[in-house]
């Protein structure tokens, strides 16, 4: 569905992707981790348009994809950015609809956003509330609903469990699963590589603007090089810290 | 070029340079803009005049006292306004410095707007260069500690600031003060340089040319306010000669730099004795490059 | 009695001058959160469009009016075009903006001196001056289709911003051009619909202002009383630019009615700055206070 | 050394931090943990001065300062980092940390402009002290970079960096783990341990990492819509019915 | 027209140096600066001005020169400003070498700059400064300073001294400019003189240059009821509170300066301002100024405006010292200007020694009736 070739992306003088090749099909979950700084953020931000590449290809569904962010939409791959970017000069209510700015259908917006509320019942609560004077957690999660009123075939999550509670984050990682099952396709770039690697059907691990490994997410979860250094365990100290928190 | 004009442009420049590099300060590292500045500038003017006329005091401690009265005056505004953020500062400056100007129209002491003439001249392109010189020192050195650096601070995250012990308000006004004294001092040196001093002189329109200078210049950088200075006080005297079309020029080049160059010639940068030897080893060691 | 009435229709009719310029300035300060200081060489330019109209191709008024605006609005998106889309790419902060529209305003105001010249253009006689008469109170024809046309665009443009789509993905352009383009909002077609809109309204206040007080390269000059109005009533607020201008009219009016005119501008600017410390975002300024 | 009195916070209708009673003992780790929208961040803008409290008290080694200007605050020695991170964006990473450390020289203005020498001698130990922090914290290597060029977890550990040149007796920090992944998480863990040892402060928490809670705070108050749910050492917490389900949720019970 | 004229300018620029170069060996042609605003709010007047110099220049060539050598006109705008007109003059009196300055029309920028006139000893004939302190401070004659109009104090006294003695009215109001030096002169005198007549000042209101509205300022005056209003600025914000005024319902007769005359004023307020008086420099149906009113409208295209016509005579002045000194020598030209006495458009100009000011220039009170001007009588007011 999704296919991303020899993707080069510069920052200034920064190399910052250095040739990535990806690529997701329909109706699986995709996750992407590595590192801080190695660039999950800048491919994401690259397929949906806000990065122009310098070289490469980003293929969608058969066909090229222009490097307009609102085009890209409207050929429904969908990003929530990191770091929420809510509107914080709308309410609730009001940047949840702008989720579904390219919609026509008023029946199908009002029953995703009726949907929305359910997910998360903290936002029917504060539909009227600015989005600016919400916590941090209650904006990932305003982010993530209205990443979802768009409707998309294909969802880019870039950290969608950052400053969640713990149990905020297993309602994500529901909710992931969840959008998979209604047929739709996920990319997810995650720090909680444990979560994540359970979540997902594949995954690729990007060091440093490269992808290094690739391969089933259940085969990574188990690689000893992906546990010392992306699951925060080592090879002694072995399981207590997946059991607590995540 | 004859040197007598060209000297007019400097002593010219110098003036500017003066008002440009207190707004510096305020705008460029502090990061409050004014648009009332051609009001402090005309405190300055005609507190300088004063001393000079009617107490006989020498030009150096006219001006002085002149920066400090302007100085002193911005104190009260600063105290009012400078809770104020962003466009709502602005506004309360352009109202200062209006209001500044009406003020002067209506006192026939100073010669309403009919101004004030026979002002001792006593401007030459020696002091201006030596103030000039004296002021940036002190704005460099400024820059250069502790209080500088909380200046940008402010500039940068006012939140982040106040968090690490910065006293923002205190620093915002001490960079209003120091500005409006800068300010004060060129104001000072209009009088004694055109021999003549009218409200006129200190409009809107010179507080926005001002701005102008110091953004076209590069926010944050001294040696970006004196090239803009230099430039843009130069600018209008090499279009002279196209008459009508010589602000309509003008205009085009503000906008020019902007879109192509939008941190400003300088941007933050400063031209540095140890920035220049490191060019020119660049340049020596990609010349020896292409030999080897 | 008589007298204060007649003041008051004075102030009402003064207010909604600078009202149906703050409004066209305050839509685009709402998204684009600079001050448009083009915008009042754009009204300036509405005004000579509507003029040549009338004049030249004697079009009927209603033909000729709408025509201005529709060439002002074109005119607007070219100024963003050129003078602002460049930085807007860049993220450069609002300083810029400001800057490059000065050097806009410079360059629209200079051009027409420079081609259509600078001497004043009177329109010819659509209405007649007599005014209305209310008892011994006069209310004037065109003062009073100001008050309406304001009235009206202010209600439309409250509509237009606050129910419906365009209106919210206008906003969150405002808030964050990335984010909305996330949401497949085309941000640059919001950003020329704004200036589009911006410049119909200006176009419209030139036309008026241009039967009002004949035609000139600097008409725009008014619109520094409409940027102060809409501070006054808090920026980004568009019933507040109207309130604000309407209390900036009825104050000036009341102040040079019943203190005095000489002072007029310095007493209402220092009301303005009291009334800033009191409220620091204007009368309906939405609060910008930010969450840590 | 921090206590919190009967402190309420309300936003026009809504009240964000309710009656809530806490004391940070001196040289401890304590944590602060709530679901999401719970008041969290919220007290810490009441203890630092960027909201002024509805209500109640907050004492400082025995003073109150719930009215006093943020940039007092800081001055008693207490300082934080941000959940949004606020770096001095446009300036090096040694700018931002030399910034921060201008509490630590006391020369005055005509000092500064005249360049006399105390100036000089000050700034030399500034400048010294910067070096220093940035070798400590590992940020050396990244000294000329822009702040927001930086990736995410280096600006987390650059602000914390830029609130240790204050000197605080106290810190504060809002989420410093998010958008780590774990193992850059447990590094972490390591660094604030060694600084609460080397820097001799008190160390005040909110994180949603509970390895990291858990791992190193002795006393954590759980806070839920506003009000103070329970108190205790992490064993106590972790094992609360309440906790559980209103934070932890029930992936955290199976694993306990 | 005027684009091309631009264009004609720039080339002309850009020619210049090289003619420099010729003029130092050929010295065939002597230059004749000018100054003041070509663009910013000015622009109108100071447009007109340079027009009339470069017509007379040409006309002056096309006779074959004067002295032998042909003139070339360089001008300089000032914006208005005080600082540029100082650039601009040190740039006329050094690198282009004119041997005479014409213009400002603003006392704000023909003050400053006596100072570089005096260094460089070069005269400078102002249009229309009538501060006047242009030409004389604290009772010292500045040496290189003319002007062709008179002077404030004496337009204030011939506007007051005219309404009181021969219009009779006793109570009047004045209207004027807060922030502009020649509206706030024009008031001083005119108020100074009409209570010394006898005549009563009911109201003194104010307004800033800029404003357009001024039904504040006029209700109140209408309350003081004044048989006249005084309102010595310029015609856009005549036209605008005359009209005004008549929409409030004033019928008081209006009176104004030498900064009503336009074609601007009797468009816009034709019915408003109709039995008005002002004070003029010229009779515009005066047969001496017909010739050039046409030669001016065939070369441009359009009616020259009351700046012209002093400009005209200050080149006048310029050409008549020339040829009395015989020389283009600037010191033994601003010698013969101090002895000029010669018949202009604008009438009698007679420099006096100690005030280089035109003495006993009469004024022109004009009366507007039907959309005319209609002149009425030369006046000096008597004390
Ligand atoms: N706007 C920018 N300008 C310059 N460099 C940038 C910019 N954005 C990112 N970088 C650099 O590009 C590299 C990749 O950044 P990116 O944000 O994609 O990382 P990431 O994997 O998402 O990290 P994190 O987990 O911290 O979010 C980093 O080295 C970063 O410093
Ligand atoms: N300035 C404000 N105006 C209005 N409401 C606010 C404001 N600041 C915070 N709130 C509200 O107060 C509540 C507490 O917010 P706070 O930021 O303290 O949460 P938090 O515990 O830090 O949550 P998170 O873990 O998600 O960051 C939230 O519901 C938030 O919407
Ligand atoms: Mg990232
Ligand atoms: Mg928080």
């Amino acid at each position: 569905m999704l296919k991303v070739e020899n993707l080069h992306v510069y920052y200034g003088g920064i190399h910052a992707l250095k040739g990535i090749d990806i690529s997701v099909e329909k109706g699986e979950i995709v996750t992407i981790i590595g590192a801080n700084g190695a660039g999950k953020s800048t491919l994401l931000n690259t397929i949906s348009g806000l990065v122009r590449s310098r070289e490469g290809r980003i293929i969608f569904k058969g066909s090229l994809l222009r490097p307009v962010p609102h085009h890209i939409v409207m050929k429904g791959i969908c990003q929530v950015p990191e770091g929420r970017l809510v509107f914080a000069n709308l309410t609730v209510k009001d940047n949840l609809l702008l989720g579904a700015y390219l919609r026509k259908d008023k029946k199908g917006i009002k029953k995703d956003l009726e949907k929305v509320y359910e997910l998360f019942p903290r936002l029917a609560e504060r539909q009227k509330q600015l989005a600016g004077t919400l916590s941090g957690g209650e904006q990932q999660m305003l982010a993530m609903g209205r990443g979802l009123m768009s409707d998309p075939e294909l969802m880019l999550l870039d950290e969608p469990s950052l400053g969640l509670a713990p149990i905020l984050v297993d309602t994500i990682f529901a909710v992931i699963q969840d959008i998979k099952k209604i047929g739709k396709t996920i990319l997810l770039v995650e720090q909680n590589a444990y979560k994540a690697l359970s979540t997902a059907d594949r995954a690729y691990v990007l060091e440093q603007g490269k992808i290094v490994k690739a391969g089933k997410a259940a085969d990574l979860i188990e690689d000893p090089t992906i546990q010392e250094s992306y699951l925060g365990q080592k090879a002694e100290a072995g399981d207590r810290k997946s059991e607590v928190g995540f | 070029m004859d040197w007598f004009y060209i000297k007019g442009i400097l002593i010219l420049s110098g003036i500017n340079l003066m008002a440009v590099l207190g707004l510096s300060l305020l705008t460029g590292f502090t990061g409050l803009f004014s648009f009332g500045h051609a009001g402090f500038m005309a405190i300055g003017a005609y507190t300088a005049a004063t001393m000079g006329i009617k107490l006989g005091l020498p030009l150096i401690p006219s001006l002085l006292i002149g920066g400090l009265i302007s100085g002193v005056i911005s104190l009260f505004i600063g105290k009012l306004t400078l809770n104020l953020k962003g466009d709502y500062f602005c506004i309360a400056t352009l109202g200062f410095g209006e209001a500044i100007r009406l003020i002067l129209d209506n006192v026939q002491y100073f010669g309403g707007a009919r101004g004030w003439p026979g002002i001792p001249l006593k401007i030459d392109l020696w002091n201006v260069a030596i103030i000039n010189v004296v002021g940036i020192l002190i704005l460099i050195n400024l820059i250069n500690s502790r209080h500088g650096r909380n200046m940008i601070a402010v500039r940068e995250e006012e939140l982040a600031a106040k968090t690490i012990g910065i006293d923002t308000f205190k620093h915002k006004m001490i960079s209003l003060f120091i500005s409006a004294v800068y300010a004060g001092i060129a104001g000072g040196m209009v009088g004694y340089y055109t021999g003549f001093l009218q409200p006129k002189m200190f409009s809107m329109n010179k507080s926005t040319e001002l701005t102008i200078i110091v953004i076209f210049g590069g926010i944050g950088s001294i040696s970006g306010s004196v090239l803009g200075t230099l430039l843009l006080t130069a600018l209008p005297e090499i279009l002279r000669a196209f008459a009508l079309w010589r602000l309509v020029a003008y205009g085009a080049a503000v906008i020019f730099i902007m879109i192509s160059r939008p941190e400003g010639l300088m941007g933050g940068k400063e031209i540095t004795l140890k920035g220049f030897i490191r060019l020119l080893n660049i340049r020596k060691r990609s010349g020896k490059a292409a030999e080897g | 009695m008589i007298q204060f009435l007649q003041q008051m229709i004075n102030g009402l009719s003064i207010g909604s001058v600078y009202a149906l310029m703050a409004v066209g300035y305050s839509l685009v300060y709402s998204i684009m959160n600079f001050s448009n200081f083009a915008h009042g060489g754009i009204i300036m330019l509405g005004a000579y469009f509507g003029f040549f109209f009338l004049t030249l191709f004697n079009w009927p008024f209603a033909v000729a009016f709408l025509g201005a605006a529709i060439c002002a609005a074109a005119l607007a998106v070219l100024v963003e075009r050129v003078a602002y889309k460049p930085l807007r790419m860049r993220n450069a902060p609002f300083l810029y903006f400001i800057i490059s529209a000065m050097g806009a305003s410079m360059f629209i105001e200079n051009f027409v001196i420079a081609t259509i010249g600078p001497t004043f253009k009177t329109y010819p006689a659509v209405f007649s001056r007599e005014p209305f008469r209310l008892g011994p109170l006069f209310i004037g024809r065109l003062d009073t289709m100001m008050f309406v046309i304001s009235a009206i665009c202010l209600a439309a443009l409250i509509y237009f911003i606050d129910f419906t789509k365009m209106g919210k993905a206008i906003q969150a352009t405002a808030f964050n051009p990335r984010a909305s383009a996330l949401m497949g909002i085309n941000t640059d077609l919001i950003v020329i619909t704004v200036f589009a809109i911006g410049g119909f309204l200006a176009g419209i206040a030139g036309v008026l202002f241009g039967m009002k007080y004949t035609v000139y390269p600097q008409i725009g000059f008014i619109t520094i009383k409409s940027f102060i109005a809409a501070v006054f009533g808090g920026l980004g607020s568009l019933p507040g630019a109207v309130i604000g201008s309407v209390i900036l009219g009825i104050l000036e009016t009341l102040i040079s009615g019943y203190f005095s005119s000489q002072f007029r501008d310095l007493i209402s600017f220092s009301l303005l700055i009291i009334i800033l410390v009191f409220r620091p975002i204007g009368l309906m300024g939405k609060s910008t206070e930010e969450k840590a | 050394m921090l206590e919190l009195k009967n402190v309420t916070k309300t936003f026009g209708g809504l009240t964000a931090v309710e009656k809530v009673d806490f004391i940070v003992r001196k040289d401890s780790i304590s944590g602060l943990i709530g679901p999401n929208g719970a008041g969290k961040t919220t007290i810490f803008n009441l203890i630092t001065g960027i909201y002024k409290v509805t209500g109640g008290e907050i004492i400082f080694k025995g003073i109150p300062i719930q009215n006093l200007e943020p940039h007092r605050i800081a001055g008693m020695g207490i300082t934080r980092t941000f959940q949004n991170i606020r770096l001095f964006k446009k300036l090096s990473v040694y700018d931002n940390i030399l910034t921060a450390c201008h509490r630590n020289a006391g020369y005055n203005l005509m000092e500064s402009v005249l360049r006399l020498g105390r100036y000089k001698k000050e700034e030399r130990n500034l400048r010294q002290d910067t070096e220093d922090l940035m070798e400590i914290m590992g940020l050396s290597k990244w000294r000329d970079h822009t702040a927001h060029s930086l990736p995410y977890g280096l600006q987390r550990r650059l602000e914390i960096a830029r609130a240790l040149a204050v000197k605080p007796e106290l810190l504060l920090l809002d989420e410093p783990a998010a958008g780590m992944n774990p193992d850059e998480t447990l590094q972490l863990m390591n660094l604030i341990r060694e600084i609460r040892d080397r820097f001799k402060c008190t160390i005040f928490i909110i994180e949603h990492h509970m390895d990291l809670v858990m791992g190193i705070c002795e006393n954590i108050m759980v806070l839920n819509f506003g009000r103070k749910l329970i108190e205790g050492p992490p064993e106590m917490v972790q094992r609360d019915p309440q906790v559980i389900e209103a934070y932890l949720g029930e992936g955290a019970k199976l694993g306990a | 027209g005027q684009k091309q004229e631009a264009a004609k300018e720039e080339q002309k620029t850009q020619e210049a140096p090289k003619e420099e170069a010729k003029q130092e060996t050929a010295g065939d042609v002597v230059k004749v600066g000018w100054i003041g605003s070509l663009t910013g709010d000015q622009a109108v007047w100071g447009q007109c001005e340079f027009n009339t110099v470069k017509m007379l220049v040409e006309e002056i060539n096309a006779q074959g020169g004067l002295l032998g050598k042909k003139l070339e006109a360089v001008g300089y705008d000032t914006r208005g400003d005080a600082m540029e007109a100082v650039n601009a003059v040190r740039r006329l009196t050094s690198q282009d070498k004119v041997v005479t300055i014409i213009g400002p029309n603003a006392s704000g920028q023909a003050i400053p700059i006596s100072t570089v006139l005096e260094e460089m000893k070069v005269p400078d004939i102002a249009t229309v400064a009538t501060n006047p302190k242009v030409t004389v401070v604290d009772g010292k004659t500045k040496p290189f300073n003319f002007r062709v109009c008179f002077i404030d104090p004496y337009q204030g006294a011939v506007a007051a001294g005219y309404a009181a003695d021969v219009l009779k009215f006793k109570k009047a109001a004045v209207l004027y400019d807060v922030a502009d030096d020649y509206s706030q002169g024009l008031t001083e005198f005119f108020i100074k003189t009409f209570t010394e007549k006898g005549g009563e000042i009911v109201a003194k209101e104010a307004f800033k240059s800029g404003d357009t509205d001024f039904r504040p300022q006029l209700s109140k005056i209408k309350t003081a009821n004044p048989d006249i209003i005084f309102m010595p600025y310029f015609f856009k914000e005549v036209a605008l509170s005359a009209n005004q005024a008549r929409e409030l319902g004033i019928n008081a007769v209006l009176m104004g300066g030498d900064g009503w005359p336009s074609e601007v004023l009797l468009e816009m307020a034709k019915d408003a301002v109709n039995g008005s008086y002002f004070v003029n420099h010229v009779d515009f149906d005066d047969p001496a100024v017909q010739d050039f009113k046409n030669r001016y409208m065939k070369k441009y295209d359009r009616k020259v405006e009351l700046n012209g016509y002093l400009a005209h005579d200050a080149f006048l002045m310029f050409v008549d010292a020339v040829k009395r000194a015989n020389s283009f020598d600037p010191v033994a030209i601003r010698d013969a200007l101090e002895t000029t006495k010669i018949q202009g458009i604008t009438g009698n100009i007679k420099i006096g020694k100690d005030t280089h000011n035109p003495e006993g220039k009469e004024a022109a009170i004009i009366k507007i009736v039907d959309g005319k001007y209609v002149f009425q009588q030369k006046y000096a007011p008597s004390n």
